[in-house]
């Protein structure tokens, strides 16, 4: 949060807005390179079933582990399944972790970080169990629960998302405190507004920026630690291609067959790159000072 | 009113700008920051800048200094020659020698100009230990003496203090002594005293005043306060879009302004005279406090040892269509009365009447129905607003809170905006495609949206270029005059409490120190405290609306000046 | 000084080799404690710590305890102990339990003699208290052979060759073991798990590498001595390391074998069985597994080819390749109505990881609806002790691995057990195998035993018990400085020899 | 100071009581036997019973609850269902590892961070910056084992400078303890370092930008000055906050570690005991972690007050 307060207007907070924010122009190519990566890999992933060439579930055990080759653009893993084909569909599935983390954490952690933010009563004890949510290690965590229901999609998705809940929480709850000491919101108060009117049309709105950013790092770091669980053996079973279990999958033979990582690695690095620096173009076109620059 | 009146033209030139030229890095198509300035400031000399908000004043002063933020800002021409040495053409490392020995500047913002991780006298030190080879005992001599010559009691303590254990006051002492420890012949101070309140400016101006003449350092005084301007300029120069309009000896530029703009700025300036108090009510009181009290953060379980008491035994009234002025220096409570009024926050003591019902105890869902009776408008004109509505909703959101449908609201509010000065299809804009002022209007026209009998007004136009305050101030006066509210005016500035009261109330640390009709308070005060406020406020012997002393002087202090 | 680092195929976690059925809490048992009796290589048992005799009706076996057996405390092995030890073990180990079924008495007359009296004759004892896998009856003190069967042991005093090193001892991560100074070998060479136990180096450690790759890379780097099995697919990676020589311990090997659960629809029905029989087939799964046809066996027989009761007769279904059409057609003739079938499919043990894979996917070319569901070794472990049907937290198939001395006989191998709630998991109810195992117990001679096992195998076969997926072989690496290691199931640390640097 | 210290540490209180219900039901609710995992594959289910009976995993869960938190608060960790060894005495055994690792994987980070925060906010919006913007945005994008693959195949089996994994307690000599621990070090430091970089530079342009630095400049300070003694100690609580909360990030990273590494470390062996249900281990395991991750996250908090003069507690 700018810590300038506007009620200063002195020059050189006007200077510091502007020096730290990018003007339209001055963005660079950089985000539209990287929007234009992220677009791709989308579209490649939706669209696999559309054009990859085998079944990604499709087994050989007499062709495994085959170099590329024009019947296999990647050559085949250890089940002699077409690794491009996997690669590709795979991307849904991460991108769908990735997205359903994002969304299903930011819009828990909203409803409860506003509710905690608000009404003092509740706050105590819900800050209590979001402290504790974060001290449990979030990968043990996540195996546990992984143990628990299964490896499914659902469960991976909910088990990358319940330690960042907590995250989400802290940070709505961060602004909803911060900004319901702004001036509008008071002025509202003596306008007469209902405390759920306050909440939701002045101070929802405050968090959507923060909640962009955080999104957008959460969908990136979902992807990564679906990779890891695979890794550990609680990720999403092999019948649902993910680069996280190609990858995991692969990982014995990294000195023979470094495809099985490298291609799923390469897309997965490229689509985090893309995301994070998305997130960052957003924070910093979302920055409130850019607000009050144009005031 | 006596002005200073030296001739400098014998005295060394220490900063000669000629031309300057600052524009925006890397756009040299979009139009100059500063214009073509031209400045002269001679040893000993006080030359004071002054303008509107945005004029270009702490550029010029940013680009004397050489700090112009990188990749931001750049000169685009021109040269300024500090002594001899050509400040746009000095490397980095001739620029750091220069600073400190030759050339120093005070900021506006005491608060935040100081690093709050390192000792004060650190902070002062560390110049020494830049630009001297004292050793570490001299080095920390030299800053305890520099701490004594700023008046600062008990500097042994003070040197090891961090900034946040430090007044306001205190710390621009601080800032002054760093920028004066090495003697530099050209001292830029860019508004210094403006966060601070009156008293507390009054000695920091004679403060600056005095170690100058003991220096002979040349002096370059940025300002939008005519009244400072008054005290202690020897010349003015007038800024306006970046081009210095009128440049003039302090006696020359008050009593006789060549340009409009000039004239602009100096009848913007309101009288220490207090206005012609309004009828008195009619009715019965809007708006009736009594014994109020307030303690911030007593209670608590874990904190014992009692809070702050921010107000106590507060007792005043105020009838329909008359204006009730709370003045005071900072810290004194005045907010806090302004809140617990408006039940932002819960009085710990005390009754308050509103339209004849006590609200201090109301539950606040009970409360909700009384709040159309009281609106406030906030010092912030940028905060005030929830910038992601549009106008339109900000001032419908109060009439559909009571009921009143959304179309007739939206009628309601197209009036208010022709009322308050504004297009009509502003309603669709945005917060912050509007000025301060416009903003400012715009929350006017929310609170009065709401029909109310009580308005307070939490310093609502301190925020504000004295040209646009005035604009503000006769918004004001209309609008209570054409709605018949009652006004609390809550401000620091003795000026606009003057022009705009019928009753003053002097508070001091949380206390009711002085009450009664404007003109007895501001022309007869009787509590001492009243009276140093007065004396502090710069320039207030002069009335410059009407380039001209005032006839009657407003504070007959025990040995009442007059001009 | 010689102290071998070997990476064995497991972390060493239960340190009583009574209590589980663990391979490597065997080989650790193999280490610090030793046997009566033990097969050699070509199954027959040899006396180890004893010598035995047997009556003219086979109701009393006479054991003798040789000289200079000691324990790792000093204490010398008397018959007490190897009663009190043969008395737990036979609460623990179904072929124990067996023999206990018809033991009338069991006691130790003197300290070098054990007498072990019968109330019915049961001519396997020997192979069965013989027998390397799965609990054999490894001889403790006294003391804590009496720790309750259902409780682990805490005191690790054994007699064997090596002596466990208590403070080093980290669970999951590293075990060491000591020479015995006092252990006395046979004199005849070594054999399997029979004949002279010589110890030739000074300490053995083993350690647990949790990724194979990195275990891989350890060898070729010199920073491991031996390997205990070596991932087929990797190993090009030892083409590069000369001082590594990669070759086959074992040569039997191990089985793989899906299991069905009779209990519940559609593998009540023999014919559903039977269709997923014909639609599996054992190359591809081996060559999945294996990768290299080098390293794993097409073979039919349920005890192990190469074994003495080994036969393939009737594995024609499962040994010839996948027939889904077949398959097709058994499923609509048993009126197989689509039910999903739930495949339990573990995730984090390598060895297993393939087999549900490779098998769901052949299932389902053959017209079966597979529900594949993913989970951990340890939910597989709890989930298929559930009798409940499929839908209601239960299962219909799973997968898991044996070596084959541990199937190699009908009293060892669990899967033939056919006693309904008291078999092994799946359950089967089938009265016709178990008149077929009481005939083996029976039989009087290796020819008459063979026969009962090939009628055991052809049974199996067609009411399909469980499928056989065939068998495979897991190469071991070693230094090259690592010299003279007798072949043999369990990896043995006596006789090696490993020389200085 | 110490009244602080004191409120806080009994606010820990209620949190680890929470974590301690949460993981034991969570781990309840799980399916797996541990008495499974102790007798093998060919055990019969009476056998499991009566194993299951031993263990009092038969007895009712409230039951199960009291006797372990009755235990833990005799400061009684209880014994590893599998192996009967002492929980307290296997953790003891492999904390070591994982603290010295973790510890490096620190340092490292703060020292290779830091100073490239610091820069990349000082060029803002050069390559430089660019430079170290595009190393934490990949150090965040590349899983932590294909990082450690990679650095073993490069500095291990190609060079055959380091050994390829292994543990050496500093005890036995700082230079083998140093050989097998950097490797996993850097692995764990890049995403470490990444997240430390951009935090340092996002709180060094925010004080960068503050009156302060103007003065200081103002002053004729060196640039240097400005930046270590000015800028970085105000920009200092954020990037303490990131290296505490970031501790769970390095949990994560730990575990994966050092399996790749084959470091015999606490992150490991709750892992194992997680697959083998060894409840009273990874009871232990999570509380211990968790209450490290409190600890550090309170004494970065009370650090605040060492960078700062105007947090006081
Ligand atoms: N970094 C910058 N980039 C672009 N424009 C700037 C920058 N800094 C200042 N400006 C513009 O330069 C003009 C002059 O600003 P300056 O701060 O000098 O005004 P000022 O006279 O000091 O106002 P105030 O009384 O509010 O301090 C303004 O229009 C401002 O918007
Ligand atoms: N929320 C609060 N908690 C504790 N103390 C407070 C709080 N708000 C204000 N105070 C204290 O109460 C006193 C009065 O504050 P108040 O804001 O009313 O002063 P003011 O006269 O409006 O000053 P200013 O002119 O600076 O706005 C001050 O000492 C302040 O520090
Ligand atoms: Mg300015
Ligand atoms: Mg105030
Ligand atoms: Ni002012």
């Amino acid at each position: 949060m700018a810590k300038a307060s506007p009620s200063r207007q002195s020059a050189f907070h006007v200077l510091t807005g502007l020096f730290s924010l990018p003007a339209g122009a001055r963005l660079g190519i950089g985000p539209t390179i990287a929007a234009a990566i992220l677009l791709g890999i989308v579209a490649a992933s939706v669209c696999a079933p559309l054009y990859v060439p085998y079944d990604p579930l499709a087994m050989d055990s007499l062709s495994r582990l085959r170099p590329p080759s024009d019947a296999h653009l990647l050559g085949t893993d250890q089940y002699g399944r077409d690794i491009f084909s996997r690669v590709m569909t795979g991307g849904r599935v991460s991108l769908l972790i990735g997205v359903g983390a994002a969304l299903v954490s930011v819009g828990l952690g909203l409803a409860i970080g506003l509710v905690a933010g608000f009404f003092r009563a509740a706050d105590g004890l819900i800050m209590r169990i979001m402290d504790s949510l974060m001290a449990i290690p979030a990968i043990l965590l996540a195996i546990a629960l992984v143990a628990l229901n299964g490896p499914s999609l659902g469960s991976v998705i909910i088990a990358i998302t319940i330690p960042e809940v907590p995250r989400v929480v802290r940070l709505v709850r961060s602004v909803v405190l911060t900004a319901r000491e702004e001036p509008y919101v008071e002025a509202a108060i003596a306008l007469g507004s209902s405390m759920p009117k306050i909440l939701i049309q002045h101070l929802m709105p405050n968090t959507l920026a923060p909640l962009i950013v955080q999104g957008t790092y959460i969908c990136a770091s979902a992807i990564l630690i679906e990779a890891i669980l695979s890794f550990l053996g609680a990720g999403v079973s092999t019948e649902i291609p993910t680069w996280g279990n190609i990858m995991a999958e692969g990982r014995s033979y990294f000195q023979i067959k470094p495809g099985m990582i490298f291609w799923p690695g390469l897309l997965l690095s490229l689509c985090i790159l893309a995301i994070n620096l998305l997130g960052d173009t957003a924070r910093d076109l979302l920055d409130p000072r850019l607000k009050k620059r144009e005031g | 009113m006596e002005f200073k009146s030296r001739d400098f033209s014998d005295a060394a030139r220490v900063l000669k700008i000629r031309g300057l030229k600052v524009g925006l890095a890397g756009r040299p198509e979009a139009a100059p920051v500063i214009d073509g300035i031209d400045l002269d400031i001679r040893a000993g000399e006080t030359h004071c800048l002054v303008g509107e908000s945005g004029s270009g004043k702490s550029v010029t002063s940013l680009a004397i200094m050489g700090l112009l933020p990188r990749g931001a800002l750049e000169v685009r021409g021109g040269s300024i020659d500090l002594e001899g040495v050509e400040i746009t053409q000095a490397s980095a490392a001739e620029m750091r020698g220069l600073r400190a020995m030759r050339l120093s500047m005070i900021f506006q913002e005491p608060m935040t100009a100081l690093n709050p991780v390192l000792r004060v006298g650190e902070q002062i030190e560390e110049v020494l230990n830049m630009h001297t080879d004292l050793s570490a005992a001299d080095a920390r001599q030299r800053t305890l003496d520099i701490m004594e010559q700023v008046h600062l009691p008990d500097v042994e303590r003070i040197y090891r203090a961090f900034p946040h254990q430090l007044s306001g006051g205190q710390r621009q002492r601080i800032m002054i002594a760093m920028a004066l420890v090495l003697d530099p012949h050209l001292l830029i101070a860019d508004e210094p005293t403006t966060a601070l309140d009156v008293t507390t400016q009054l000695q920091i101006l004679k403060l600056i005043a005095e170690l100058q003449a003991r220096k002979g350092t040349a002096l370059l005084f940025i300002t939008h306060d005519m009244g400072v301007v008054a005290e202690i300029a020897d010349t003015v120069s007038v800024m306006q879009n970046g081009r210095i309009v009128e440049r003039a000896p302090i006696h020359e530029l008050l009593t006789a302004p060549k340009e409009d703009y000039t004239r602009k700025l100096l009848t913007a300036v309101p009288t220490l005279a207090p206005r012609a108090a309004r009828p008195d009510a009619r009715g019965g009181d809007v708006l009736k406090v009594a014994d109020l009290e307030m303690v911030y953060g007593g209670g608590g379980v874990l904190r014992r040892g009692g809070g702050v008491t921010a107000a106590s035994e507060v007792s005043f009234a105020i009838g329909p269509g008359r204006t009730l002025g709370i003045v005071g220096e900072s810290g004194s409570g005045k907010s806090t009365v302004a809140r617990c009024i408006m039940r932002l926050i819960d009085p710990t003591g005390g009754a308050v009447h509103v339209a004849g019902t006590e609200i201090s105890r109301l539950p606040r869902r009970s409360l909700r129905p009384h709040r159309k009776h009281l609106q406030i408008v906030f010092q912030d004109p940028y905060r005030s607003l929830n910038p992601r509505w549009t106008v339109a909703r900000s001032l419908c959101e109060g009439p559909i809170n009571f009921g009143t449908p959304r179309a007739e609201a939206l009628a309601h509010a197209a009036e208010l905006m022709e009322i308050v000065g504004l297009p009509r299809d502003a309603l669709r804009r945005y917060p912050h495609q509007f000025s301060g002022g416009q903003r400012q209007r715009i929350a006017i026209a929310r609170a009065v949206a709401m029909k109310p009998d009580l308005l307070v007004a939490d310093e609502a136009v301190s925020a504000l270029d004295v040209s646009v305050q005035a604009q503000v101030l006769d918004l004001l006066d209309d609008v209570q005059a054409k709605f018949g509210i009652a006004m609390l005016f809550i401000t620091h500035d003795l000026r606009v409490a003057a022009q705009i009261c019928d009753e003053v109330l002097v508070m001091q640390k949380g206390r009711v120190v002085e009450h009664g009709p404007a003109a007895n308070v501001l022309s007869d005060p009787h509590h001492a405290y009243t009276r140093t406020l007065i004396e502090a406020a710069p320039g207030r012997h002069w009335d410059f609306a009407n380039f001209r002393a005032l006839d009657t002087a407003p504070a007959p202090g025990p040995k009442g000046e007059t001009a | 000084e010689t102290t071998i680092t070997a990476v064995m195929h497991s972390a060493l976690r239960v340190l009583d080799p009574v209590i589980t059925t663990a391979h490597i809490t065997r080989d650790h048992g193999y280490m610090i404690y030793d046997v009566l009796t033990a097969v050699d290589e070509t199954f027959t048992p040899r006396p180890q710590m004893a010598d035995w005799t047997v009556s003219e009706d086979g109701l009393v076996y006479t054991f003798t305890l040789r000289d200079g057996l000691m324990f790792h405390d000093g204490a010398p092995v008397t018959g007490e102990d190897v009663v009190a030890s043969l008395t737990r073990w036979g609460k623990r180990d179904s072929g124990g339990q067996l023999i206990f079924d018809v033991t009338a008495s069991l006691e130790a007359p003197d300290d070098k003699t054990v007498v072990w009296t019968l109330s019915a004759p049961f001519p396997p004892l020997l192979n069965v208290i013989s027998k390397q896998s799965a609990v054999p009856p490894f001889i403790m003190p006294a003391r804590v052979a009496a720790t309750s069967s259902d409780e682990t042991i805490t005191d690790y005093v054994g007699s064997g060759p090596f002596r466990f090193v208590e403070d080093a001892y980290e669970p999951g991560v590293s075990v060491t073991y000591e020479k015995f100074d006092d252990y006395v070998p046979r004199d005849e060479p070594a054999s399997w798990m029979a004949g002279g136990k010589v110890v030739n180096v000074d300490r053995v450690v083993w350690t647990t590498m949790p990724d194979s790759l990195t275990a891989i890379n350890a060898l070729a780097a010199g920073e491991i001595d031996y390997l205990e099995q070596v991932q087929v697919d990797l190993l090009p990676i030892l083409d590069g390391a000369p001082d590594v020589t990669v070759e086959m311990r074992d040569p039997l090997g191990f089985v793989t074998i899906g299991r069905p659960n009779f209990l519940h629809p559609p593998f009540d029905n023999k014919k559903v069985r039977q269709a997923a029989n014909l639609a599996l087939s054992q190359e591809d799964v081996l060559a999945t597994m294996m990768g290299s046809p080098d390293y794993y066996t097409i073979c039919g027989a349920i005890f192990g080819c190469g074994t003495p009761l080994g036969d393939e007769t009737g594995s024609e279904p499962i040994t010839s390749g996948a027939h889904p059409e077949e398959a097709k057609a058994l499923l609509e003739e048993a009126g197989y109505d689509g039910t999903p079938i739930v495949l339990m499919a573990p995730t984090d043990v390598i060895s297993l990881t393939n087999q549900p894979v490779v098998a769901a996917q052949a299932l389902r070319n053959a017209g079966f609806n597979v529900d594949m569901q993913p989970m951990d070794w340890q939910s597989v472990v709890q989930r298929r002790a559930q009798q409940n049907p499929p839908s209601e937290g239960g299962w219909n198939i799973f997968f898991t691995n044996w070596m084959v001395p541990e199937i190699s006989d009908p009293l060892i191998n669990v899967m033939v057990n056919g006693r309904g709630n008291e078999a092994w998991f799946g359950w089967p109810s089938d009265p016709e195998i178990e008149t077929l195992r009481a005939e083996y117990v029976q039989a009087a001679d290796d020819a008459a035993r063979k026969a009962v096992a090939v009628k055991i195998q052809a049974h199996v076969m067609d009411n399909v018990n469980y499928i056989h997926l065939g068998e495979y072989k897991m190469p071991q690496a070693r230094q090259n400085t690592i010299q003279n290691m007798i072949p043999s199931p369990v990896p043995v640390f006596w006789a090696m020899t490993k020389e200085a640097d | 100071m110490f009244g602080y210290i004191l409120k806080r540490v009994l606010a820990t209180i209620p949190v680890m009581v929470i974590v301690a219900i949460f993981v034991f039901l969570l781990l309840r609710l799980t399916p797996g036997d541990p008495a499974a995992i102790l007798a093998g594959d060919a055990a019969t289910p009476a056998q499991l019973e009566r194993i299951r009976d031993r263990l009092g995993l038969n007895d009712p869960l409230h039951v199960q609850f009291v006797t372990w938190a009755g235990q833990i608060l005799r400061g009684d960790l209880g014994t590893s269902l599998i192996s009967n060894t002492s929980v307290s005495g296997m953790i003891a055994d492999r904390l070591g590892p994982t603290l010295n690792l973790a510890v490096m994987t620190i340092v490292i980070s703060v020292l290779l961070a830091v100073p490239m925060g610091v820069i990349a906010a000082w060029r803002h919006r050069t390559w430089v910056d660019f430079l170290v913007m595009s190393f934490s945005v990949l150090g965040f994008s590349v899983p932590v084992f294909v990082i450690g693959y990679i650095l073993i195949q490069i500095f291990a089996i190609e060079l055959r400078w380091v050994p390829v994994q292994g543990y050496k307690p500093p005890a036995d000599g700082i230079g083998p303890f140093l050989a097998r621990a950097i490797l996993p070090a850097l692995t764990l430091a890049t995403i470490y370092v990444a997240l430390i970089a951009r935090m340092t530079r996002a709180s060094m342009l925010e004080v960068l930008g503050e009156d302060y630095i103007r003065t200081a400049r103002a002053k004729g300070v060196r640039e240097n000055v400005v930046l270590f003694r000015h800028a970085l100690r105000n920009a200092a609580v954020p990037i303490l906050t990131i290296i505490g909360t970031g501790f769970a990030l390095l949990i994560s990273g730990v575990v994966v570690t050092e399996s790749v590494f084959n470091i015999p470390g606490i992150g490991r062996l709750t892992v194992d005991a997680i697959l083998a249900r060894d409840y009273p281990v990874i009871q232990a395991m999570i509380l211990l972690t968790a209450g490290i991750y409190v600890v550090v996250n309170l004494a970065v908090d009370i650090s605040y007050s060492l960078f700062d003069p105007r947090i006081r507690y």
